[in-house]
C-alpha cells in the first residue's frame, strides 16, 4: 500500500557528475519498500512530483537511499536539499520486480540513472543466495557511480559510451559474453532496454520503465504503455514501473 | 441544513467539493488514500463510444504553476465504464457526474443513452473540447451553434441532467454558454483547459507527443474567475467551477465569482488528499470571510 | 554576421531581445540601471492621440506565476511623447517601436500618422486589443474584419513597418493572423495578455478597480508558444513573440516555435537587469543546443 | 540612486502579533538610505517584488532595519526567511521624506504598519536637534510596536480602535490635543490619511502613501495618485512615496 509520506533528509552526496545520493529517513517506507518501487516525490515550487526509485533499504535506520542525476530543474532544486530538510513522497509506489525462485544465476543491465533500482534487488537477490552478474553502461567515466557496491554483489562489468572507463560501447556488446544466466533485470533509457530485450527475446527478464508522470497512482493515464497493437495498455506507476519483456510493446 | 450543503439540477450534494474529470480516474486509487463518500461528487474520466487508448506519450508535462496534458480520451468505452467503474462507486453515497465525449453528434448521443441504463449516474458532464471529425474537425467546443446542437441532441438522448462544460479557448465565452442554455443546459461546468505548448529544447520538438495539450493548474485561475464572473451574469443555469483551485480559499473564490460548486483537478496529482482537506477547511475558511454557508457566497463577489 | 543579429521590416536588431510594451515605460527607469544601447530595440509604452490618465487603482495583482495589470493605456499622448520620450531615446543606438491604441479608427490612424514626423521611431506596433468605443465596444482584437481594417488604416497612414500586436482571447488565433497579414501588415506581435480576474476575499471584490485585467508573465507561456507555432504555420511575416519569457532558454524556445525575434515584460519587474542578461547568456545557449546564429533557430521546432 | 542590491538577513524576530522586526545587512542600502526611502524585495516564489519601508539604518553595521506584518502570501514567506538567508532587493527606492529646516517640532502620525518609515525619520529629525511628538495608533494592545523607540525620540501617545492599549480611538482623536507643531509626518492606512489631512489642512505636512506596485521604479505605471481632477498624477514608487499633502488627491 501506497501512502503519502513526509522523509528527512539524513544525508546527500555529489558520488559522480551531476549524479546525487540521498538518504531518507522514513518507517514506513522503509518497512514496506520493494525492489523496484519507487518514490513520487513532491519538490518545492513544482506543479507535478518527480518519480525516483529507492535504491536501498536500511531497515534498522529507518532509511532508504535514493540516487539520481540532475536532469532539469525538479532534480536541481532536489540536490539543493539541505540535511534535515523533509520531502513529501508519495511511495513506496508501483510494484517492483518479480522474484523467481527458481533461477539461480541473474544478470543485472542497467544502464544510467536507470542502475538505482538494480542495486536494491541484488542486495536481496544475494541475500536470496542468488548468483549475480551486473552491466552496468554509463556515458563516460565521470558518470560512473556504484562500481564497488555492485562488485560486492558479484561479477560486474562497466561499460562507457566513449571507453573512457571500462570497456568501450553499450551494455549490448557485453551481453554476449556473459555466461549463461536463467533471469534478467533491466533499467536504463529506452532505446536500450529495446535492443535488450532484442537481443535477449528468448530470455526470460523483466524491464523497468520511464515515463512522464501526472498523478503516479493510475488516474491520469498519462504513464501508459501499449500491449500490443489493439489499444491494449499498461500503466507504468501503477502496473509498472516494471513490466515482464513480453508483457509490453516497447 | 448543513453549511457546505449545495442543491443542483439532478445533485444534492453534501458540499461543492468534486474531483474534476480526467484527474481521479473513476475514482479506485484515491479510495486507496481516504473515504470517497467524503466528495460533494465525483466526476468521472471522459466515456466514449468505444475504447480509445489516446495520444502517444509523452502526454504530460509541466509548466510554470500548470501542466499540460494531451491524454486524448483514453477510456475502456462507455458500456465498460457501466459495468465496472459505475458498479465499483455504487458502493458510495456520493453522486456520480458521467463526463462524456465523442467525435460525432451520433457517438455523443450514443454515450449519453447508455448512462440511462444506470441508476448510479446522477447527472452528464457533456464535454464539448473535442472536434468533430465527422464533419471535418470544426470544434464543438469554438461554435455556439454546433454546441448548442449537441447540448439539444445529448438532452434528448437522455434522462439526467446535463451540465456542459465550456472551453475557455474562444472570443466569447458568454455566446458559448447562452447558446448551451438555450438548448436545454442544466448546468455549466467551466472552465476545461486553455490549448497550449511546450517545447523540449534538446529535442527541438514540440514535447507532448499530441504538439498541443491542455494547460491546468494554478496558471489559469484568473482566466477560470474571469470567465465565470462575466458568465454568471448572463445566464441563471448553475456553475461547477474549476481551474487552479488549491486551497479552501480558492474555493471561496470560485463561489464569489459565480460558481455553485467546483472541481479540483490538477491539485490532485499533487496532493492526493486535496479534496477531503478543502472539504475539511471549508467551514472555518466561510467563517473566517464572514459567510455562513456556500449558498450564501454564490456570485456575491460581483459587482454590479 | 553577429550570431544574435536579426532583420526584420524596418529594423536591423543587433539582438533579438526588447522590452515588451507597457513594461519598460519609454526606456528612461531602466536607463539608469544599464545601457539601453544593449537592447536589441525598445517597444515604448502605448501612445494614444490625447493623454490619457487610465484606470483606477489597484491595477495590478499577482497570480500563480503571473500577473494582472489594467493600468488603461494611461500616457501622456503621442505629441508628448515624440516631444519628451522619441527625443531622449534619440540618443540611443537602439530602434525605437511605437506601441499605438486608440478608441476609434481615427485616432489609431491619428496617432500612426504622427509617428511620421520623427525620424527615430524604426517600426509601429498595433496594439488592437483595445474596444472600439465608437462602433459600440467590438473588440478590434477579436474580429478577423476589424482586424483587417484598422491595419489597412494605419498602413495608409503611416511609412514605418507596421507589426500588428494580436491579442490571445480568440477562438482562432490563425484566422486573426491570416487576416491582417493580408491587409499589409509586416510583421505580428504575439501574444499580448489573456484577459483574467482576481476577486479580493477580505473585500469581497474583485481586486483590480476594472475588475478584470491582463495576464502575463510565465504562466501564459504555453499559450503563446502554441500560438505563435500555429501561426508560424500559416503566414509568412516576422513574428516578434511574447508571454512569459524570463531566461535565454525561453527565448530559445520562442525561435524554434516561430518567432523571429522576442519581448519580455513582466520579467523586467522582478529583474531590471533580465534583458541584458538574457542578451549575454544567448550565445552559450544557443551553442549548448546545437546552435549558431539566432537566425538558425527560427521555426526549427516545428514538425510537419 | 537605485540599485539592485542582496541583503543578508542578520536577525529576524516577532516584536507584536504578526509584526516582524528584520535586519538587513548590506554596506550601499545602509549607506544611501534616507528616511521614507523604501526596499522592492525580491521573494521566491513571488512574479511582484514587495515594498517594504527602511525603519531605521546602522551606518557602522552597516544594516538597515525593517518591520513588516503578515499581509498576505509575500509577507509569510518572508517572515520565514531565516538567519544568513539573502534577500534581493531594489533600493534605495522613491524619494523618502522633505526636511523642512526652518520647522522646530514635528508631529509624526502613525497608523500601523505605517508607523516604521516614520522611526527613521524621526531619529534623523532628533539628531537635527528637532522636538518630536508621535501619535502612533494600532488596532488592538497585540499589535503595538516600537512605543519604546518612540518615547525616546519624544512625547509618544500610543491609541488602539479597541482601547485594549492606551487611549481609545483614532489618531485623529488626539491631532486635537497636540500642542502646536510646525510640520507633520504621517504614515498608516489610506483612511487614515485621508482623516489626518482634512483635520491638518492648514498645516504645513508629509503624507506617504501605499499602492499595489509592478515595477517599483517608474516603469509600468501602476502605482499612481492623481494630483488633480484633470489627469495630472505622480507615481507612489518614484515620485513619491512621499508627497506633500497639496501634491495629491486622495
Ligand atoms: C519509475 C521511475 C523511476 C525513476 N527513477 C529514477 C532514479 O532513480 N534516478 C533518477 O535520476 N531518475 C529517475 N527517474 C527519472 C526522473 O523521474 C526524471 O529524471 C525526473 O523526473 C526529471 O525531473 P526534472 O525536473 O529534473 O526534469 P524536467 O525535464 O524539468 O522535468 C519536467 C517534467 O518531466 C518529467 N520527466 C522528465 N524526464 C523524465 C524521465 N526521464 N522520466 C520520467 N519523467 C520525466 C518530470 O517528472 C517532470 O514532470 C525515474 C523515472 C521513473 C518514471
Ligand atoms: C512604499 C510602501 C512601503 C511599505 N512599507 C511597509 C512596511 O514597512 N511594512 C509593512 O508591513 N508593509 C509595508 N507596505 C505594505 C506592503 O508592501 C504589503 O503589506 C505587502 O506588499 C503585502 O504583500 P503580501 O504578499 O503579504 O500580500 P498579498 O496580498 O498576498 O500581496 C499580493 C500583491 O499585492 C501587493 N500588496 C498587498 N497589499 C499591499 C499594500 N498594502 N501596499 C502595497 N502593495 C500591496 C503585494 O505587493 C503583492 O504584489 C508598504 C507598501 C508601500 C507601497
Ligand atoms: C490529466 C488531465 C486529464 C483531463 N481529462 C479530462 C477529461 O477527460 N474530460 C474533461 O472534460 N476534462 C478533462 N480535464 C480537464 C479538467 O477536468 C479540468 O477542467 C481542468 O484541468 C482545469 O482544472 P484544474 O486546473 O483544477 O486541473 C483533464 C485535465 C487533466 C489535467
Ligand atoms: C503592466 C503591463 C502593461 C502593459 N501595457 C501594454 C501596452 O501598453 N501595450 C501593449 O501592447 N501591451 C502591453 N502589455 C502587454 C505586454 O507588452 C506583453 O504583451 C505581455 O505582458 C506578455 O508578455 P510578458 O508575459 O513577458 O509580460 C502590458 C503588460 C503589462 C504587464
Ligand atoms: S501517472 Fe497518472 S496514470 Fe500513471
Ligand atoms: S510600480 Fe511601476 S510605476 Fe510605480
Amino acid at each position: 500500500m501506497m501512502k503519502k509520506e513526509e522523509l528527512i533528509v539524513k544525508n546527500s552526496t555529489e558520488i559522480a557528475l551531476e549524479t546525487y545520493e540521498m538518504v531518507l529517513e522514513n518507517s514506513f517506507i522503509s518497512m514496506t519498500a520493494k525492489p523496484g518501487q519507487f518514490l513520487h516525490l513532491l519538490i518545492h515550487g513544482h506543479t507535478l512530483r518527480r518519480p525516483i526509485s529507492i535504491a536501498s533499504v536500511d531497515r534498522d535506520k529507518n532509511t532508504v537511499t535514493i540516487l539520481f542525476k540532475i536532469n532539469g530543474s525538479g532534480t536541481k532544486h532536489l540536490a539543493d536539499y539541505q540535511i534535515g530538510s523533509v520531502i513529501n513522497a508519495l511511495g513506496p509506489a508501483g510494484n517492483g520486480f518479480t522474484l523467481e525462485p527458481e533461477s539461480s544465476t541473474i544478470l543485472l543491465i542497467g544502464g544510467g540513472i536507470g542502475v538505482p533500482p538494480l542495486y536494491n534487488l541484488g542486495k536481496k537477490l544475494v541475500d536470496n543466495q542468488k548468483k549475480i552478474i551486473s552491466i552496468l553502461g554509463f556515458q563516460t567515466k565521470d558518470y560512473v557511480f556504484y562500481e564497488q557496491e555492485f562488485k560486492q554483489l558479484g561479477e560486474t562489468h562497466i561499460v562507457t559510451n566513449d571507453g573512457s572507463y571500462g570497456s568501450q560501447g553499450f551494455v549490448t556488446d557485453v551481453i554476449g559474453s556473459i555466461a549463461d544466466f536463467d533471469t534478467y533485470y533491466s533499467c536504463g533509457p529506452l532505446p536500450m532496454l529495446r535492443a535488450v530485450s532484442k537481443e535477449l527475446v528468448h530470455k526470460n527478464g523483466y524491464i523497468s520503465l520511464e515515463e512522464r508522470m501526472g498523478c503516479g497512482v493510475g488516474a491520469c493515464f498519462a504513464c501508459v504503455i501499449p500491449t500490443d497493437h489493439n489499444g491494449g495498455y499498461r500503466k507504468i506507476c501503477k502496473d509498472g514501473p516494471v513490466f515482464h519483456h513480453q508483457e509490453v510493446n516497447l | 441544513m448543513n453549511s457546505l450543503q449545495v442543491e443542483l439540477p439532478g445533485l444534492n450534494l453534501k458540499n461543492p467539493v468534486m474531483p474534476a474529470s480526467g484527474c481521479f480516474g473513476f475514482g479506485r486509487e484515491y479510495s486507496e488514500f481516504y473515504d470517497l463518500n467524503k466528495l460533494g461528487a465525483i466526476i468521472m474520466k471522459a466515456a466514449t463510444g468505444e475504447a480509445r487508448f489516446g495520444n502517444h506519450t509523452p502526454r504530460v508535462a509541466e509548466t510554470a504553476s500548470g501542466m499540460l496534458n494531451a491524454i486524448g480520451l483514453q477510456n475502456p468505452g462507455v458500456e465498460s465504464i457501466i459495468e465496472h467503474e459505475v458498479s465499483f462507486l455504487r458502493d458510495y453515497q456520493t453522486p456520480v457526474i458521467a463526463n462524456i465525449a465523442g467525435s460525432s453528434l451520433e457517438e455523443y448521443e450514443h454515450v449519453a443513452h447508455s448512462f440511462n441504463e444506470t441508476d448510479h449516474v446522477a447527472a452528464l458532464e457533456l464535454n464539448i473540447s473535442c472536434p468533430n471529425v465527422k464533419e471535418g474537425g470544426i470544434q464543438f467546443g469554438t461554435d455556439p451553434v454546433m454546441a448548442a446542437r449537441v447540448t439539444d441532441r445529448v438532452k434528448q438522448a437522455s434522462n439526467l441532467p446535463v451540465y456542459v462544460k465550456l472551453s475557455p479557448n474562444v472570443s466569447d465565452i458568454t455566446a458559448m454558454a447562452k447558446a448551451v442554455e438555450s438548448a436545454g443546459a442544466d448546468g455549466l461546468s467551466m472552465i476545461n483547459t486553455l490549448t497550449g505548448m511546450q517545447i523540449h529544447l534538446p529535442s527541438r520538438k514540440p514535447l507532448l507527443a499530441n504538439k498541443t495539450g491542455g494547460l491546468s493548474g494554478p496558471a489559469i485561475k484568473p482566466v477560470a474567475i474571469r470567465m465565470i464572473y462575466e458568465v454568471r451574469q448572463h445566464v441563471s443555469i448553475p456553475i461547477i467551477g474549476m481551474g487552479g483551485i488549491t486551497t479552501a480559499e480558492d474555493v471561496l473564490e470560485f463561489l464569489l465569482a459565480g460558481a455553485n460548486a467546483v472541481a479540483i483537478g490538477t491539485a490532485n496529482f499533487q496532493n492526493p488528499f486535496v479534496c477531503p482537506e478543502i472539504i475539511d477547511a471549508l467551514p472555518e475558511t466561510l467563517k473566517r470571510y464572514g459567510f455562513s454557508s456556500v449558498q450564501e457566497v454564490v456570485g456575491k463577489g460581483i459587482l454590479t
